[in-house]
């Protein structure tokens, strides 16, 4: 019944160009909300499950994002070879930075992660041969044309490409399923309730967390690079601290900890503004407010408050 | 040594005062209540715009409007204290993550209310130059300076002699051990929280004439408040002190040998390098909130 | 007949702006939306200002005159403006929403050198005209996108007649000031292609909301540069400026147009700006008409002296508009790109003319402020001016 | 089979551990007793790894295992709980007791079974899906020790298990540990303020006092020793 829903939500959102194909700007939307969930997923993993908090996240993401930039701008790689590789580069990145990082805990942790998340956005911003620096970097391709036999899908206009967003999104999404219900995720979610009894139990905890770290970051890169390729320019800020924290805003409004949570954020955090235009302080004023609140009196985020509304309606 | 380097550290340690106020503010709290504040900068920024609407608006006085704005952020700080801060004890990622969501509410709020643009505040009697030797320095620099080392004494006696500042050290020590031998546990968190909001309105306050007034204004001092306590040693005030100047002096220095590009990096890879030598900080007894 | 027709336009934009205050009330015209994505938050909102007052003052214009004459019919113009904020991703959704919920005929704006990149690829999806008036990144023209025009000179190209004045006074080391963003890292990257890098001395980069030059000041000094070049907007740069010589150091100063104001004045004073040199696109008080004209209208209308990326913005709607007549329709942007891609625009900041990459090349002048707080025109040699002519 | 040798620690200008020394031989139930700030506690923590000492080495075994990581500790047989009792509240008390059995190794078919049937021997099989945070202290102090037996190790380390847990549950506490122990005998080394409890239990008592073992012996034995007296009494 359950999964019949899903599949049903599925189904329609792949069917969407054809039924909207006159709401390019709806497509774009979702497109855009499904790329800012990838890495909100791979923070959630982290975040969520294992209690890291890196306020360092989307200089991952960027990681991946010019390493796809370059081999195919420059090194002339086609999109289905340079996505594979920008997203492992960014998780043996994600390992080695983590591996630093996580001698550090709690506060020491996060403001590690910060410094690491500084440093990754200068290199960025400053390396203006390899990355084009603060200007940006325009004339990303989107991927080439995929054709399979007879089945055949391009995915330069939008909606091929939000398809391809869509399916990205569902990878990640299925690969986050796939950890939590291992006895890997088992493990994560004991190191976040209590790391030292998880050691004691015989957990190798260091090796727990950096793979963990290595993992998100991957998602993260993997996420950057399709975003790029969506948006056809890098542009430094969009990898930035200030983005960073608003990957953790995403990921704790959504429900950290939570299958859903980053989707649920990342659609908010997207979606909302967009709907609100007009009012543009006022927005980023609200989404504040809105982030205190619930760590205040809704800890488990919008996933855990649809989750307990929905147990009450069932009683 | 290169031509110019007792210059930057003059130029570091100014920077460095600067920084300490925030610091201040901030290991007073950690101390304390065991929370990494990182709304502080957003909290100095407001009290900057706060003494520059008081200054032209309701007093002329610069000092008055100092003393006003630090009364203002005290107040705000125990209304975020009660409201925000205690709620949330015990559950450090929590009280992190709320601090980030007051930085984008308070921060886009005084982009609501007074605009993007930078306001400049300026106060004439501290506009003169001061020659030493070849180097030349603004007054209001040094009034700056002269301000916060005058703070920073009067924290440490406090701290020292004083009841209320005995209380305080003792419950940065163990907040049982106080509840224990009866001091007001509860009282002395919405002092420090007062103080330290206080704190932060002196430093925009201070540096509001030095420079301009704008939105973003504590972003700066936050990240090297932040810098300076990991430093020193989280909880330690004059690990905080010693912190923001080393901070200061490093950032100058590192304009002789670095790219100036990669400044801010500079300074984070040093606490980096350093928490990995001495994972306590400088000054640190030993981490806290480790299990 | 291209050649005169916008001149004719312009006269009678005037002409119809008098007549219309007598007029009383119009025949209801239909609205025409116009789109513009620029910074109104974030830490480039002090120039999305400016790129909006001269939108508006455009617009303003056009309505007053009895609105825009395309095929026939009028058209009262009206600005859909989004904020971008200056970052990619809110910029790419804004085109998309105003390529295809608005449906606006043509957009102008953007700031940001990144939003702009990510913005233009949509326009082109599209087939919709996008007018960039302010961002200065060389690489954003020359991407092979036929829909991107911009009316402002590139950074290259803003620098070249200051780098000849400087190679010509001699100056050297050259210092940098210089925000670590693209204004900053671009003028930093095109001097020291035109200079040579044997001329180039400390380079000194701060990041946006850094207010403290000390270091870069000392430095300075001790690099003995013989002038700083400051990259950046005003605010940070009455900052500088005014650090620099509190230190007592005597260096030629050289700034961006954002320095070139009396708004930039107002925050400083004359003594520390005297023999200050920048590039300027738009010096408000050269004695031409154009100019004149409109520095006193948009002082009418906001209060302030005009900047230059008012200026540019304004001519970039009214390039837009002249366009859409050119091509008499308000909703066949293919013809209206066309329209662009040939016209030959009097504007205020001079003749607009798109090359094949869409890049414009307005005339750009060197301007140097005087003892009593007034500026002269160095450069072009042909417009040169004493003080109070900048 | 458990060596210490000379362990000293400091905490600021607190001495935790003073050249302590102390070896176990066999398998058996040894009490650890001793006044308050005596050191239990650091001895525990230097034996499992979890505080590495300012000088002295630990051997398991004939191992060197000073300051080594608790998992690798694990894996070597040690298991251990915590005076402040450790679950973790968030899993079921299935999902406590199969997290151990994870971490050894257990396939997951095996681990719900041997999960049931252990929460079954201490009365706690009505609470299996409940979280753990939702149990009584007393019952999650069973449920700690419950999830360090079921791995069956050969060092077992229980610090206070008996405190803040009510006579009636204390009574099935007894009982299971002297079953487990007839059953897989090992080095079970119990720290326990209450005496009747530890010794009913122990075969043997070590005292430690000021950071290093003052005597050690037979309950009845320590009971009648002057120094331990003295050391209680002073």
């Amino acid at each position: 019944m359950k999964l019949a829903a899903v599949a049903a939500v599925i189904a329609f959102l792949y069917a969407l160009p054809a039924v909207a194909s006159g709401q390019p700007y709806v497509l774009h939307i979702i497109a855009l909300s499904c790329l800012y969930a990838i890495p909100a997923i791979g923070l959630n993993v982290m975040l969520g499950y294992t209690g890291l908090v890196s306020l360092g996240h989307m200089a991952f993401a960027g990681i991946g994002a010019y390493t796809a930039a370059v081999l195919m701008v420059d090194a002339k790689l086609s999109f289905w070879l340079a996505l594979p590789i920008a997203t492992i580069t960014a998780g043996a990145a994600g390992f080695a930075v983590g591996s630093i990082c996580l001698r550090f805990r709690t506060h020491y942790f996060m403001i590690v992660t910060l410094a690491f998340g500084l440093l990754l956005h200068q290199v960025m911003n400053n390396w203006d041969e390899v990355t084009r620096g603060a200007a940006g970097f325009p004339g990303i391709p989107r991927p080439a044309p995929l054709a399979i036999g007879d089945w055949s899908h391009s995915f330069g206009p939008l909606a091929g490409f939000y398809r391809l967003a869509l399916t990205g999104l569902l990878a990640a999404f299925a690969l986050q399923w796939a950890i939590v219900r291992s006895d890997f995720g088992k493990v994560l979610v004991a190191i976040r309730q209590d790391e030292k009894l998880a050691g004691f139990k015989g957990a190798n905890t260091m090796l727990y967390k950096t793979t963990v770290f290595a993992l998100g970051s991957a998602i993260a890169g993997f996420g950057g690079v399709l975003f790029v390729s969506f948006l056809r320019a890098a542009s430094p800020d969009a990898f930035s601290l200030a983005e960073s924290i608003n990957m953790v805003l995403i990921v704790i409004i959504g429900g950290a900890g939570y299958l859903a949570g980053p989707l649920i954020g990342a659609l908010v955090y997207i979606a909302v503004p967009e709907y609100l235009r007009a009012a543009n302080e006022l927005r980023l004023v609200l989404f504040g407010v809105l982030l205190v609140l619930i760590t205040l009196f809704a800890p488990q985020g919008l996933a855990g408050l649809l989750q307990s509304g929905w147990k009450r309606v069932r009683r | 040594m290169p031509e110019g380097f007792l210059e930057q550290v003059i130029n570091g340690l100014m920077m460095g005062s600067v920084y300490m106020l925030v610091a201040l503010g901030m290991v007073l709290i950690y101390g304390v209540m065991h929370v990494l504040n990182f709304a502080h900068g957003v909290l100095f920024t407001v009290g900057a715009y706060v003494c520059h609407l008081l200054l032209t608006r309701v007093t002329g006085s610069y000092a008055l409007a100092v003393v006003l704005s630090m009364g203002v952020l005290a107040v705000l700080g125990i209304a975020l204290e009660h409201a925000v801060f205690r709620p949330l004890r015990g559950n450090l990622r929590s009280q992190v993550i709320a601090s980030l969501g007051l930085i984008l509410a308070i921060e886009n709020t005084v982009v609501w209310i007074w605009g993007p643009n930078a306001l400049q505040m300026r106060i004439p009697a501290t506009q003169s130059i001061v020659a030493l030797g070849e180097l030349h320095f603004n007054l209001h620099l040094l009034v700056v300076i002269g301000v916060t080392f005058a703070v920073v004494a009067m924290l440490f006696l406090f701290l020292k002699t004083t009841k209320l500042g005995t209380a305080i050290r003792a419950t940065s020590q163990s907040a049982e051990a106080a509840l224990v031998v009866g001091i007001p546990v509860e009282s002395v968190h919405r002092f420090t929280f007062a103080l330290s909001t206080a704190l932060a309105a002196l430093g925009g306050a201070l540096l509001g004439p030095l420079f301009l007034v704008f939105p973003t204004m504590g972003d700066e001092p936050l990240v090297k408040g932040l810098a300076a306590i990991i430093l020193g040693g989280m909880g330690s005030v004059p690990g905080a002190v010693i912190g923001a100047l080393v901070i200061g002096v490093a950032e100058a220095l590192s304009t002789l040998y670095f790219p100036t590009d990669y400044r801010d990096s500079v300074a984070f890879m040093v606490i980096v390098l350093v928490l990995i030598a001495r994972p306590q900080g400088l000054f640190g007894v030993r981490m806290r909130g480790e299990d | 007949m291209a050649r005169r027709f916008p001149r004719f336009s312009l006269f009678k934009l005037v002409l119809a702006a008098s007549l219309a205050l007598f007029a009383g009330a119009a025949v209801a015209q239909q609205k025409l939306s116009i789109g513009i994505v620029t910074a109104m938050t974030g830490p480039l909102a002090a120039p999305g200002k400016f790129q909006l007052n001269g939108f508006r003052l455009a617009e303003e214009e056009i309505n007053q005159a009895g609105g825009l004459a395309v095929g026939g019919r009028k058209y009262l113009v009206e600005l859909k403006v989004y904020d971008t904020r200056g970052n990619a991703a809110e910029g790419a959704s804004a085109m998309q929403r105003l390529a295809s919920v608005d449906n606006v005929p043509v957009v102008l704006g953007e700031v940001l050198a990144g939003a702009a990149a990510a913005e233009a690829p949509i326009a082109q999806d599209n087939g919709l005209p996008f007018i960039l008036t302010v961002s200065t990144a060389p690489n954003l023209t020359g991407q092979g996108n036929p829909f991107l025009f911009r009316v402002n000179a590139h950074n290259d190209h803003l620098t070249v007649a200051l780098a000849e004045f400087v190679a010509r006074q001699g100056w050297g080391p050259v210092a940098f000031i210089a925000w670590n963003n693209d204004t900053g890292r671009n003028g930093v990257n095109a001097m020291r292609k035109l200079l040579g890098a044997n001329k180039i001395g400390y380079v000194g980069y701060f990041n946006v909301g850094d207010v403290d030059f000390s270091s870069h000041v000392t430095n300075i000094r001790t690099g003995r540069a013989q002038a700083v070049m400051l990259l950046m907007d005003e605010e940070p740069g009455s900052l500088a400026i005014k650090q620099i010589r509190d230190a007592g150091l005597k260096v030629h100063l050289i700034g961006t147009l954002a320095m070139g104001s009396d708004r930039f004045l107002k925050r400083l004073d004359a003594q520390k700006l005297d023999g200050m040199v920048q590039y300027n696109a738009f010096p408000p008080n050269v004695d031409l008409p154009r100019i004149k004209n409109f520095a006193q209208r948009y002082k009418a209308k906001f209060g302030e002296e005009a900047h230059g990326f008012a200026a540019q913005s304004y001519d970039g709607l009214m390039i837009a508009a002249a366009a859409m007549q050119k091509a008499g329709s308000v909703s066949n942007r293919k013809a209206i790109r066309d329209a662009l891609a040939s016209i030959r625009h009097e504007g205020v900041i001079g003749t607009i003319q798109f090359d094949k990459t869409g890049q414009a090349k307005p005339p750009v002048y060197v301007t140097q402020w005087c003892s009593d707080g007034r500026r002269r025109v160095l450069y072009p040699e042909s417009m040169k001016a004493d003080c109070g002519a900048g | 089979m458990i060596e210490v040798r000379g362990a000293a620690k400091r905490y600021g200008g607190v001495v935790a551990l003073a050249d302590c020394s102390m070896a176990i031989e066999r398998p058996g139930i040894y009490g650890l007793i001793g006044p308050n700030g005596a050191g239990k506690t650091t001895l525990f923590d230097v034996i499992t790894g979890a505080t590495l000492p300012d000088a002295g080495r630990v051997r398991i075994e004939g191992r060197d295992v000073t300051g080594i990581a608790p998992h690798r500790l694990a894996a070597l047989g040690v298991a251990r709980s915590f005076q402040e009792c450790r679950v973790f509240p968030q899993f079921t008390c299935l999902e406590n007791l199969g997290f151990s059995l994870q971490m050894h190794r257990v396939g997951k078919t095996l681990r719900r079974e041997q999960a049931l049937r252990m929460l079954r021997l201490v009365n706690l099989e009505s609470y299996a899906d409940e979280p753990a945070a939702s149990l009584s202290f007393g019952q999650r102090r069973l449920l700690e020790i419950v999830g360090t037996f079921i791995v069956q190790p050969r060092f077992l380390l229980l610090d206070e298990p008996a405190s803040g847990v009510n006579p009636m549950l204390l009574e099935t506490l007894t009982g299971f540990l002297r079953a487990m122990y007839q059953q897989r005998p090992g080095v079970f080394l119990i720290v326990e303020h209450n005496m009747q409890f530890i010794m009913e239990l122990a075969q043997e008592l070590i005292v430690m006092h000021q950071g290093a073992v003052l005597d050690r012996g037979a309950p009845e034995a320590i009971q009648a020793s002057p120094r331990v007296i003295e050391a209680y009494l002073g």
